[in-house]
């Protein structure tokens, strides 16, 4: 089946004007001029309706799914906001005795974690789910069901991990948990573990979202919207996907390091042994630096639609604030070390991660400076967002200030864990994040709600946070200066630093007042709605303020600005009455249009999953895996796992079917297919997004690798003998050729005992044997994963190659299983496509790694 | 009123009332970067004003993507590549060695949640052990190596120096140096779990002939006690079993896991600068500093009698 | 595919200079060999940095911004020229550090 | 001693005549306990750290008739005690204590605050 619906004369090299062919005079045909047909539209609310009741739980619109997520999120931000009032009464004045020691220590453990991975990534994440379809018009995030899914992990694994605080169980070893401190041998409870283990599940979640928004971002969106017509929300978040893919991995691999160093003795931070406690920090900022910007970047990126809105004017400098997002992404990966300029690098290192310190200030200021053309070049409203929008730019500007200063390195070796820090994080935090945040709930609330939030009350919300957060957080830098350090549940009296706490404890309950009366506007005026929406207050001009169902737009518009409804004349109305593209179901199923990367140019139909029960449930048990671990239940705990992939098997089961009829008319007589398969599918690009998650934790092993035998190389021991590579080696290889013959098998079926599903098993199984003879090689050379950080880093490899060739195993079964129920379409078939590819993946990773801890030793 | 003027006794913080030239720098540089950080912040608040606020012409001219190229990429690149060479140039600067054999050198290995510290001698063995407190000479630079046998630590004085790390499994050096006498506080500053809140170390720097003598007289360790009380509190600390963690030099007491006791009534302080040291709270750190330091590694000895505290206590208060 | 790369091509070049000067300061700390590595990659980044910065500008003259390629062109101009003064920062400590 | 504490100290109700201590005054008293560690060995009701287990608890030490259950509860007795404690009941397990003898009547005027009915 060809990709390309309607060709312009053949596919446009890059400099033309079409990016598959599809020709973009067919745009003109639109806004169509005849009537639409009687019920097409009661046709549409029937297949995207919501299951009620307790059904509801089952639902996977991206309104409700949205909807719960910012709420579920907005819940841990009060927890642990609650958690630091408490801490600040503790530490309003010296040898104050309101928390203990121990007590405290959990509790400013468990404020970072939550507020880092249970509020901020989730909260950001969850207004991509809700707010990304309506601003790309889309009818829903490509896969919805992964959304639900991320939704339901998040929900009852972070409800469970917060729990551990009531049983004093909860973590105590700070949010970035450094080791030896987090070892067995100092910490030997099992609190630790719940930290590694809970967030185990918020990393799955951060990554099922992630790919949802990449390919949504990518492939979704309206025709005509083009790279250049994209909401910068969209840019924002496309980015900030981008950099969980590169910066999740090095924690999911720090962490299953600690684990693996408690359960099982394998000491890749032990120095005695031949790990390095700098690993663990090196890992962990790789990924909790740019964590900070996938914090911020999405906020930004709805700031700048904001401003924009606010001032009724479009954004100036969007291309620069582009640029701004597209070189954060990237640089904020140079920075990670500025955390560890006191641990004692070669001030060569320290140098250069100081210099792309101060790099990543300059788009920042980019933005700012964009925000402030905006509002002077527009005439900006002075209402709730407003204030919200500017309050925030001013309190991140001077956490933007600080951070310079920190930058330097001589200032930082100062400042460093000190409470300067303290304030510095939490006025970029607060500044960037949240107060945009609440600007957020105030801008877009009315799409959702029957009523806007009050106007009156909103005024004092803000002014109460904003003299609370500065009175809070502005004494904090002199404290520092002081010398008090982050992390102290007391202080002795003689430090003179009562005077400055006091204010910050007086500071954070202003803060929790606003907080509070935010609360109660919510209470007041928030009423849930899909449909009477108290809709564009703001009078925003992207597609989001189209009149709006569950289904999104009813019909989905050609974008010609970057502000479709303020430059296109009548498109609200136009596409209310179903004169654009897919006015109705095409094939009566739920349905939303794929387009091209870069110029949005329709290529075909992809049929949508509805409501169904197996996310929710796959979710508890995936979460139910990874507590009952914690908690050392492990046979329970396996269990749950084997229900989870079951459950996880069970949903995809129902996806991936072919559609009748092949073509449909998807408005003005235009025909695209309702099934492709290669490269232009969803499907494709989730699974090399996912495959990319993969390849970076191999890379965070190989690193590993890499690192520890930099410092105890000369101790290691020598590599099993060259001849094992020989079966190794055509393992995996055979694997990858195996796997890619498959797919050229799967046009002509020939025999039962030859067919491509069959090959298909064949591959994992050779891919299983190469593992196995891997495995095996390096048992028999005598080298155990508990005897170095040698031995513990290349089992980790072969552990995490293990890991993948089990999911091949599962992959290459549940395909036969589709094969023999005739679910596995000919010539071509989604989901063959995709096991093949990643069987083949498997191979060639496995050969690199076998290679690298084989002969890397043996070289230098 | 009495509230401001307490305030300002915490005036001016250490880290702007440097002691010595590694902190002295690091302050001329933290002034620079605080008026560069207001300087900027006036103006972003100024641009926001005249954007809200402002009317005609100047509102007009920071309406464009000009103000953008100039006030958010060429201003700051100038401003920042600026920085950038003086911060480089400074880190130079702060980590070159002393000359060679002009600094005194030490080593300060940071436990749970004490310090152990160690005078060397230019071969790097150790002259004389102590604990939670380095005495300096004024005007001289000493070289701290910074080991650590658990978790990571930190050592930082704000006033002689900004901080390093203590990482197990490595050796970090650290320079700093007093050009006055005094007494300068000093305090863990990497988390490092249960009572970190509560390690506290201090730094005295003499005047370099009073140094001298004082390491003199350290040399050696003070002479046995002659009185009946402290004798006895002698004989109830190695019955107890105190030297099986503690040394008291020239007594059969040499236990390592905990600080060295050998000038014990010497120093300022117990439980790692956070108590005065006299008789009295001796006796309550020996009798249960579980209730003093919740967590820290010495057991409470509740099987001891009022009397024998006492006495213990004022053989160690002896120890001087 | 040629899109993304004038796109990217900056900061792609930002990150090879980025971990090839991590890794030669990971072998040789602050010694001689690293100073030197570190100036030799500097040169060849900033040079290839201003070739995509040439390509980027001269695409954007040859080509409109409805073009496939001339918008990402237009955007990868900039980006090559932040590029282009990061890569020039993270040279300096080989000199002065 | 910082002003935040005596601003709090001085929120309590004042001694009541019991205990008369001309001229001392409780709250530099409670800074003299503090400054010098008594809570290594004693737990006051408003000192939440240190709150040693060595000595007597002295929460309701205003209403105790007898010093270290040997002589009468009286201020003068007190703050030779505070001071001096091996001096004024021989025997006593609290050794001298390294403060003046105002500072001792400081304390011995805080020490009645404490449980004062």
């Amino acid at each position: 089946m060809s990709s390309a619906p309607i060709a312009a004369g053949g596919k446009g090299s890059p400099g033309a004007r079409s990016e598959t062919g599809f020709d973009p005079e067919l745009y003109r045909r639109f806004p169509t001029k005849e009537e639409r047909p009687e019920g097409e539209l009661a046709e549409l609310e029937r297949v995207w309706q919501a299951p009620r009741g307790w059904r509801l739980l089952t639902a996977v619109n991206n309104n409700y799914i949205g909807t719960f997520y910012v709420g579920a999120a907005f819940l841990f931000f009060l927890l642990a906001g609650i958690l630091a009032l408490v801490m600040r009464v503790q530490l309003a004045l010296p040898l104050q005795g309101v928390l203990p020691q121990e007590t405290y220590n959990q509790f400013f453990t468990m404020h970072g974690t939550v507020m880092m991975f249970l509020f901020a990534v989730p909260a950001v994440e969850a207004l991509g789910v809700l707010l990304l379809p309506q601003m790309l018009a889309a009818r829903d995030l490509p896969f919805p069901r992964l959304s639900a899914y991320a939704f339901w992990a998040y929900l009852v694994g972070g409800l469970c991990f917060f729990a551990s605080l009531f049983f004093g169980l909860a973590p105590n070893g700070g949010w970035f948990m450094y080791p030896p401190l987090t070892s067995t041998a100092f910490s030997p409870g099992i609190n630790a573990d719940f930290w590694l283990l809970g967030i185990g599940f918020i990393e799955i979640s951060a990554i099922a979202g992630a790919i949802e928004i990449i390919v949504g971002v990518l492939k979704t969106r309206a025709p005509g919207m083009t790279l250049a017509r994209m909401p910068i929300f969209a840019w924002a978040m496309l980015v900030f996907a981008g950099m969980i893919i590169i910066a999740f991995p090095a924690v999911i691999f720090g962490t299953l390091a600690l684990e693996l160093e408690r359960a099982l003795n394998w000491p890749f931070f032990d120095p005695t042994r031949g790990g390095d406690p700098l690993l663990w920090q090196h890992l962990f900022w790789f990924f909790g630096h740019p964590e900070v910007y996938i914090i911020f970047l999405p906020a930004a990126g709805l700031v700048s639609m904001m401003v924009s809105s606010l001032a009724k004017t479009p954004l100036v400098g969007y291309r620069l604030i582009v640029l701004a997002l597209v070189a954060t992404g990237f640089i904020s990966f140079g920075v990670w070390a500025h955390h560890m300029f006191a641990v004692g690098m070669p001030r060569l290192s320290i140098g250069f991660f100081s210099a792309a310190s101060m790099a990543v200030s300059v788009p920042a200021g980019i933005q700012v400076f964009s925000w402030i053309a905006t509002l002077s070049t527009g005439k900006p409203s002075h209402n709730v967002p407003t204030l919200f929008v500017v309050g925030g730019l001013v309190i991140f500007v001077m956490g933007g200030l600080t951070g310079v200063m920190v930058a330097m390195v001589p200032f930082d070796w100062q400042a460093h864990d000190s409470y300067f820090i303290v304030a510095h994080l939490h006025y970029v935090l607060i500044g960037g994040m949240v107060f945009p945040l609440f600007a957020t709930f105030y801008f877009w609330a009315p799409m959702m709600s029957r009523r806007p939030l009050s106007e009156r009350l909103g005024k004092w919300v803000f002014w109460l946070m904003f003299a609370g957060m500065h009175l809070t957080f502005l004494p904090m830098h002199l404290t520092g200066l002081m010398g008090m350090p982050r992390r102290v549940w007391t202080y002795l009296p003689e430090r003179d630093w009562e005077i400055t706490n006091l204010l910050s404890t007086a500071g954070a309950f202003v803060l929790g007042a606003g907080i509070l009366l935010f609360l109660v506007d919510i209470a007041r005026n928030f009423r849930f709605t899909t449909g009477d929406t108290a809709g564009n207050v703001y009078g925003g001009g992207t597609l989001e303020w189209l009149p709006n169902g569950l289904y999104a737009a009813r019909s989905i518009p050609v974008v010609t600005s970057r502000d479709p409804l303020w430059d296109q004349p009548g498109i609200s109305e136009d596409v209310e009455e179903g004169r654009y593209f897919l006015p109705g179901t095409a094939t009566g199923h739920r349905e939303t249009l794929i387009t091209s990367p870069l110029n949005a140019e329709p290529q075909f139909l992809q049929i949508m999953p509805g409501p169904s029960v197996w996310p929710l449930f796959s979710a508890i048990f995936t979460a139910g895996f990874f507590l009952l671990l914690t908690v050392q239940a492990y046979t329970i705990g396996v269990v749950s796992g084997v229900l989870a992939i079951l459950c996880v098997l069970r949903w995809l089961w129902e996806t991936d079917r072919v559609v009748e009829p092949a073509r449909v008319d998807i408005g003005a007589g235009i025909q695209v297919p309702t099934y492709v398969t290669g490269g232009s599918t969803h499907g494709w690009w989730a699974m090399v997004v996912l495959l990319i998650v993969i390849l970076m934790i191999f890379l965070m092993a190989l690193f590993s690798y890499l690192y520890l035998y930099g410092i105890h190389g000369r101790v290691w021991v020598s590599p099993p003998a060259t001849f094992w590579l020989a079966p190794v080696l055509a393992g995996y290889g055979g694997a990858t050729g195996l796997a890619l013959l498959a797919r050229r098998l799967l046009a002509r079926e020939t025999s039962t005992l030859w067919s491509p599903a069959t090959n298909l098993i064949f591959a994992a199984g050779t891919l299983a044997l190469g593992w196995a003879v891997d495995l095996h090689s390096w048992r028999a050379s005598g080298l155990s994963p508990e005897s170095s950080g040698q031995g513990a880093t290349v089992y980790g490899l072969v552990a995490h190659q293990g890991m993948v060739v089990f999911v091949a195993l599962l992959y290459a079964v549940y395909i036969a299983a589709r094969n023999s129920r005739g679910l596995v379409s000919r010539p071509r078939n989604t989901s063959f496509d995709l096991a093949t590819m990643f069987i083949a993946y498997c191979g060639v990773q496995g050969s690199v790694g076998a290679l690298v801890v084989r002969l890397f030793p043996g070289v230098v | 009123m009495t509230v401001a003027v307490e305030g300002l006794s915490g005036w001016p913080p250490p880290v702007l009332d440097p002691a010595g030239p590694y902190a002295g720098s690091v302050t001329a540089l933290t002034w620079v970067l605080i008026g560069m950080a207001v300087a900027v912040l006036l103006i972003v608040l100024a641009a926001l004003y005249i954007a809200l606020f402002g009317k005609g012409e100047l509102r007009r001219r920071l309406g464009g993507e000009k103000v953008i190229w100039i006030l958010g990429i060429a201003f700051p690149t100038v401003v920042l590549t600026g920085l950038l060479v003086w911060g480089l140039t400074l880190t130079r600067h702060l980590s070159a060695p002393a000359a060679e054999g002009t600094a005194l050198k030490m080593r300060v290995s940071g436990e749970m949640w004490w310090w152990r510290v160690d005078y060397l001698d230019e071969a790097g063995s150790t002259l004389m052990a102590d604990a939670n407190e380095l005495h300096i000479p004024v005007g001289r630079t000493v070289e701290i190596e910074l080991v650590s046998p658990d978790v990571v630590h930190s050592f930082w004085v704000p006033q002689l120096s900004g901080k390093l790390d203590m990482v197990p499994g490595r050796r970090n050096l650290i320079r700093i140096q007093a050009d006055r006498p005094g007494t300068y506080a000093g305090q863990c500053a990497e988390y490092c779990g249960g009572p970190h809140a509560l390690m506290g170390f201090m730094v005295i720097a003499h005047e370099p002939a009073e140094w001298a003598r004082w390491l003199a007289r350290r040399r050696a360790p003070p002479a046995a006690p002659t009185d009946a009380q402290a004798q006895r509190g002698g004989q109830l600390f190695l019955a107890a079993g105190c030297g099986a963690c503690h040394r008291i030099a020239g007594t059969p007491a040499n236990g390592l896991a905990g600080p060295d006791l050998t000038y014990v009534g010497a120093r300022r302080t117990l439980g790692a600068g956070i108590l005065p040291n006299h008789r009295g709270t001796m006796m309550g750190w020996i009798g249960d500093s579980q209730a003093i330091k919740p967590g820290n590694r010495m057991p409470p000895y509740r099987v001891l009698s009022a009397e024998q505290l006492e006495a213990i206590a004022v053989y160690l208060e002896g120890r001087r | 595919m040629r899109a993304w790369l004038l796109l990217l091509g900056g900061m792609l070049v930002w990150a090879v200079h980025f971990f090839l000067l991590y890794a030669l300061a990971s072998l040789w700390g602050s010694a001689a060999p690293a100073r030197i590595g570190t100036g030799l990659v500097t040169a060849a980044c900033l040079a290839a940095n201003a070739g995509i910065l040439l390509l980027c500008v001269r695409t954007a003259k040859t080509h409109d911004a409805e073009t496939v390629i001339g918008w990402p062109a237009r955007l990868g101009a900039p980006v090559a020229a932040l590029s282009l003064v990061s890569v020039a920062w993270q040279g300096l400590p080989a000199l002065l550090v | 001693m910082p002003a935040t504490l005596l601003l709090l100290a001085a929120c309590k109700p004042p001694p009541e005549g019991r205990h008369p201590m001309a001229g001392a005054d409780a709250a530099a008293g409670r800074a003299v306990v503090e400054r010098v560690g008594c809570g290594s060995c004693h737990a006051f009701p408003d000192i939440a750290w240190p709150r040693g287990a060595v000595g007597p608890d002295l929460s309701r030490f205003a209403s105790q008739t007898m010093i270290a259950g040997r002589v009468p509860n009286r201020p003068d007795l007190l703050a030779a005690f505070v001071r001096n404690a091996p001096a004024v009941v021989p025997g006593s397990a609290m050794p001298a204590m390294p403060i003046d003898e105002a500072e001792a009547r400081d304390v011995a005027a805080y020490l009645y605050t404490l449980g004062a009915e």
